[in-house]
């Protein structure tokens, strides 16, 4: 599989061999046919009006029109242009299409997947375009993918469609110039299996999207001094790999958490959670949680950035946790 | 399940049956409220009954429906089972929703009744993607969404209005206006006319008398019709009384402040009592029909009564099934699991 | 201040006590008028229909109403009759009002005070009336508080009006029936102040709201076997009293988190990663959280029971970590 | 903060100076973000100008606008400083939002621009509740919230209408129909009439030619009276054309489908021109007059952008302020705190 794409190309190709292969999955969203936006470009002429539709900027009606049409037996990928446009949507999303199944004992299960492109800040894109929002689809049960490299895009993306529940796939902005190997097969990777990026013994660092490739340049650089980090990429945060996270955590007795969703209730707190009650016996060193701080982000550079976490920052942790 | 015939609403007296057995299962449901078998919420029926078995007559079988928080004549109407339906209301595992429902999420997929839903104007976004694979898939059904006046204002609605224009789809929007939502008079929250903001999204618009279930019954074959052929959305609205109070299981304490004289108005031209006058007068039955048809729908729901309190409750272990589709370690996560 | 006040009566005075003191202060939710709500009862007749304004069922744009009243210089109470109908406004909320401040450039405060109602399950409310949805609001940075006395519900009902920044005031419904001492002056408690409920030394239980009664309730039947619980209740969840959770576990070494939101990412989740990285060396067993379960709350009795946190599970888990 | 006189548009010539000073304002914009200043979004007015001119003209100080995601004419329009605009968009502390804005949320509540707004629609519900504060205080001052066609499918924006005429607030709706939302024709997401769904709602409503600044601020004039007068609501649609891609930052990736003929039809029509040549045939200015007019606004411009680049950017420590008024211990969370 020496093929090498673009991360967003991954994403595209999963889309097209998705849609050949099931005649039943249409997708929805904005601004799809004109192809401004890479990940789509082409779908509509490819497949037509019918099955790449698109959408009015009513993002809460039509995630719950997906939910409909899964209901009557359709599967449906909606696409969010932008992080933040989950939040006009929030009542369809994790009060009604995640929780119907369960609410209508086991009736039916719906097949929607969530693209949400956009996710994470970089460049200036200020307050209401850099989310990270996963945490509220983890804290709302709705499984949830986070694929780092042009690889994992297309099999998460193939798993999400795949799978006979609502999956969220978030595409961190972070990682779209990227490109990597891309198995030119349709190819479904597996939910709830992290990837330990990076083998190492002294520090486990849990890292997803652009900060687990920061996490493993931070590695190699540690290696000089002899600090051998291990880098922990979870892929699928709901599910999550925890007998992968124990299994890492267990084995170098530190764990730091690098991600960049907001502090408070976030990612790193659950992994910290887990870790806490799992592995206590295990750790050496306090759980340290390098994230996002909870404030707004900013347009300019050099304020946007002194909110992120950053290598620097995940170094300092590293070497506090090392003692 | 209910027996075919018991489906079809194709004789006046068919629709007198139908309307008393919601009626009468709303009584009930609220004895069962009284005597402490149902604790939770149960927004009642009683008085719309003509507008569910209007519009429900004009449905068929593979046609779909979305409820609101005030589903159980919905349901009925659209064909439910009021055993299982009484079953879900006691938390019975023999319930449609298997105990996981309860009254505000009542639904019967095979019936083509996509639940009930305790969040105002929810559903109908749902009607509109269900519709949507009707038209896809080449096929003539049709998806009615009913909500209260009190959801007119809520965007979700609003929102469904443009879609179901947009893609001209075969949906019939039913606004069952009693003048309420909750204690609050829709002339305090909507200003103007809800026929003019449904048209002014593009909908085909008619109202009727909600307290007329034959007029109901015309004016919802007239839409469902045109949907069918292709002939795109339309919206209706039917005025209708809701006797009770807006939650039953609140009780006296939710009184709200409609003065007696509109309530008697509103009984004086009850649904039923009606329909059961027009018949008699057109000579379409005699008092012995009617008593023998109200006698039958009391064993109809003793024996779904019995079935409910016969069947057993959910077993604990069972309260993690259904989540998911597929499940995986540690998912769903348990509350003392880490 | 011996007065005996119900819970929901001492929401309804403080509400009273701040409109007469703050003429510029006003009032808008659903159905208020006719005062079927207890918490709201005769405010309407009280201060008349330019200060208490019943709202169509438009969630999302009553509250951006509330934010841009705010910007005109008002003082704003919106009221939520249900904890779920946050959803329906969700972008208004995490989005708009928690973000304009900073976006802004601090060029004005937003003292907007969101009352929800009806938090937490029990009785059978069913899937989309039970959400306990506080993390959300944590995660997205917006003040809360987590009343559980009488008391805390009219100090802290009070504290949060009196800020200039948005508040939310979640009153879960598990202690809408008690009484309690409740001062009649209108005398504001402080945000971020947590409390120890029950002074113990073997084992620090944190819990909120109807909960942090169940604990205590444990505590004293612990007591006879010589077990000693600390309970501690933060009252403040953002933001939360860490110099006092971090006492707390210091002295008992030992926590278990008994919360009725979900698990992931949810509040036991921050107050695990918290304690995991502040209190490490004083931990002598695994953090556990007993929590909820991340499944929708069903309205059958047996398997509602089974999804929430119970006595007998905080019972097993305080076990636990005494080995 | 600009003179006093500079922000009075009683006058034609300070009608062809605001247009003028807006267009430019935006190519200096774009050279900035090819020269790549600015990296961010940047959603430019070019084209429109005529609507936000002609609307603020009929407005005071006190009065107050919602913007959107193409804010900056809208702004400018009230009287923003674009020294102050252009130092928010290269990010410094002396921007309107001392950098922390950018673009998509320029604001000064001091001149009543209550903000651009990244969420389509988001600012209309705020728009009402400021109209809501005027009217309890018995102020005359009025409401705008500006959004374009694409807004008119988004619930909160149609919840807004029903709070405004419920409400009966001083707001006067303005849409900025340019055709399209991003790439996407308004025409295939909503069918019919944008008039007829406003006034269904019960709004009054009144379409003009957005491309002529008189005549939009003619229609804006009477309805902003209406308002003030205490005569409630309305909604105002103006036609208009956006000349460059959706998001000039995107650059030619985003080139949307219109058609060339299109454009050169809209620049036909172009708004400062217009009024240019109305006020030359009726003789109100000569050549030698907009000559001038144009190099005052190019001294502006550059001034502007001089004191933008010399402006300092925020300090990163006071990445934290300005979250929340009153602060705690651990409030805001840092990133690598607990
Ligand atoms: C979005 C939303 N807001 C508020 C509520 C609380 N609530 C439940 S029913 C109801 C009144 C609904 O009125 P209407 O739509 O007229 O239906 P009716 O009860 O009159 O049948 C309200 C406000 C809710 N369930 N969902
Ligand atoms: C609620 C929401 N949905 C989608 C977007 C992404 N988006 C930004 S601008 C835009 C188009 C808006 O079109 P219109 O309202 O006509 O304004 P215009 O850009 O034409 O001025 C879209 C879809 C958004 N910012 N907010
Ligand atoms: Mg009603
Ligand atoms: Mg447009």
């Amino acid at each position: 599989m020496s093929r090498q794409l673009n991360y967003v190309m991954a994403i595209r190709e999963a889309l097209f061999q998705a849609m050949q292969a099931d005649p039943s999955l249409f997708m929805i969203g904005e601004n799809m046919r004109a192809g401004i936006r890479p990940e789509s470009r082409g779908l509509f002429q490819e497949f037509g009006d019918d099955r790449v539709i698109d959408m009015p900027i009513s993002e809460a009606a039509f995630t719950g029109f997906a939910t409909g049409a899964a209901l009557a037996g359709g599967r449906v990928i909606v696409e969010y242009q932008v992080s933040s446009l989950i939040f006009p949507a929030f009542d369809q999303l994790v009060n009604q299409v995640a929780k119907l199944p369960y609410m209508l004992g086991g009736q039916r299960f719906l097949p929607v997947t969530f693209l949400i492109m956009g996710a994470g800040a970089g460049g200036g894109r200020a307050g209401q375009h850099s989310d990270n929002p996963y945490p509220y689809f983890l804290h709302a049960g709705i499984k949830t993918v986070f694929p780092t490299t042009p690889g994992d895009a297309k099999g998460l993306m193939l798993a999400a469609i795949a799978e006979d529940d609502p999956v969220a796939v978030f595409a961190p902005v972070g990682v779209y110039g990227t490109s990597g190997p891309v198995p030119e097969e349709r190819i479904a990777m597996l939910l709830g299996q992290g990837v330990v990026r990076r083998a190492g013994t002294d520090v486990t660092v849990v890292a997803g999207g652009p900060h687990a490739l920061q996490a493993v340049a931070l590695a190699e650089t540690l290696k000089e001094e002899g600090i051998s980090l291990e880098v922990w990429d979870p892929l699928s945060l709901l599910p999550l790999d925890k007998a992968g996270l124990e299994a890492s955590v267990n084995k170098t007795g530190r764990l730091v958490i690098y991600d960049d969703s907001n502090r408070t209730c976030g990612f790193a707190a659950e992994v910290a959670g887990l870790a806490a009650e799992r592995c206590f016996h295990a750790l050496k060193a306090p759980i340290k949680r390098v994230t996002r701080a909870d404030v707004v982000i900013p347009y300019s550079a050099p304020i946007e950035a002194e909110l992120l976490p950053t290598p620097n920052r995940l170094e300092a942790a590293v070497r506090a946790v090392l003692g | 399940m209910p027996d075919a015939d018991k489906q079809s609403l194709d004789t006046d007296a068919a629709l007198y049956r139908r309307m008393r057995l919601l009626r009468r299962f709303e009584e009930m449901a609220g004895d069962l409220v009284r005597g402490g078998e149902i604790q939770s919420a149960v927004h009642d029926y009683i008085g719309q009954e003509a507008v569910a078995v209007g519009v429900c007559a004009a449905l068929g079988p593979d046609d779909v429906i979305t409820s609101t928080h005030r589903g159980h004549g919905h349901i009925l109407a659209k064909g439910g089972d009021p055993a299982r339906m009484l079953a879900e209301l006691l938390g019975r595992e023999s319930g449609y929703n298997k105990g996981r429902g309860g009254s505000m999420h009542i639904a019967d997929l095979d019936l083509g009744i996509f639940g009930a839903n305790g969040i105002v104007g929810a559903g109908a976004p749902m009607a509109c993607g269900a519709a949507f694979m009707f038209k896809t898939r080449g096929e003539s059904h049709v998806a009615v969404p009913f909500f209260g006046d009190g959801a007119m204002n809520q965007g979700v609605l609003l929102e469904s209005f443009n879609l179901a224009v947009m893609l001209h789809l075969p949906v019939v929007f039913v606004c069952e206006n009693n003048g309420y939502a909750v204690t609050t008079p829709i002339g305090e929250v909507l200003k103007g006319s809800i026929l003019e903001r449904a048209a002014g999204f593009g909908l085909a618009v008619e109202a009727a008398d909600g307290m007329d279930v034959r007029a109901v019954r015309a004016t919802a074959e007239r839409a469902v019709a045109r949907a069918r052929e292709g002939g795109g959305p339309s919206f209706l609205e039917f005025g209708t009384c809701r006797y009770s109070v807006h939650n039953i299981s609140a009780g006296a304490a939710w009184q709200d402040e409609r003065a007696e004289a509109e309530l008697a108005d509103a009984r004086g031209r009850d649904p039923i009592d009606r329909l059961a006058r027009e018949m008699l007068a057109e000579g379409l039955w005699s008092p012995e029909d009617r008593t023998r048809i109200d006698a039958e729908v009391e064993s109809e729901l003793e024996g779904g009564l019995g079935f409910a309190r016969n069947s057993r409750r959910p077993d604990p272990e069972s309260a993690y099934d259904f989540m998911y589709a597929r499940l995986y370690p540690g998912l769903p996560a348990r509350g003392t699991d880490s």
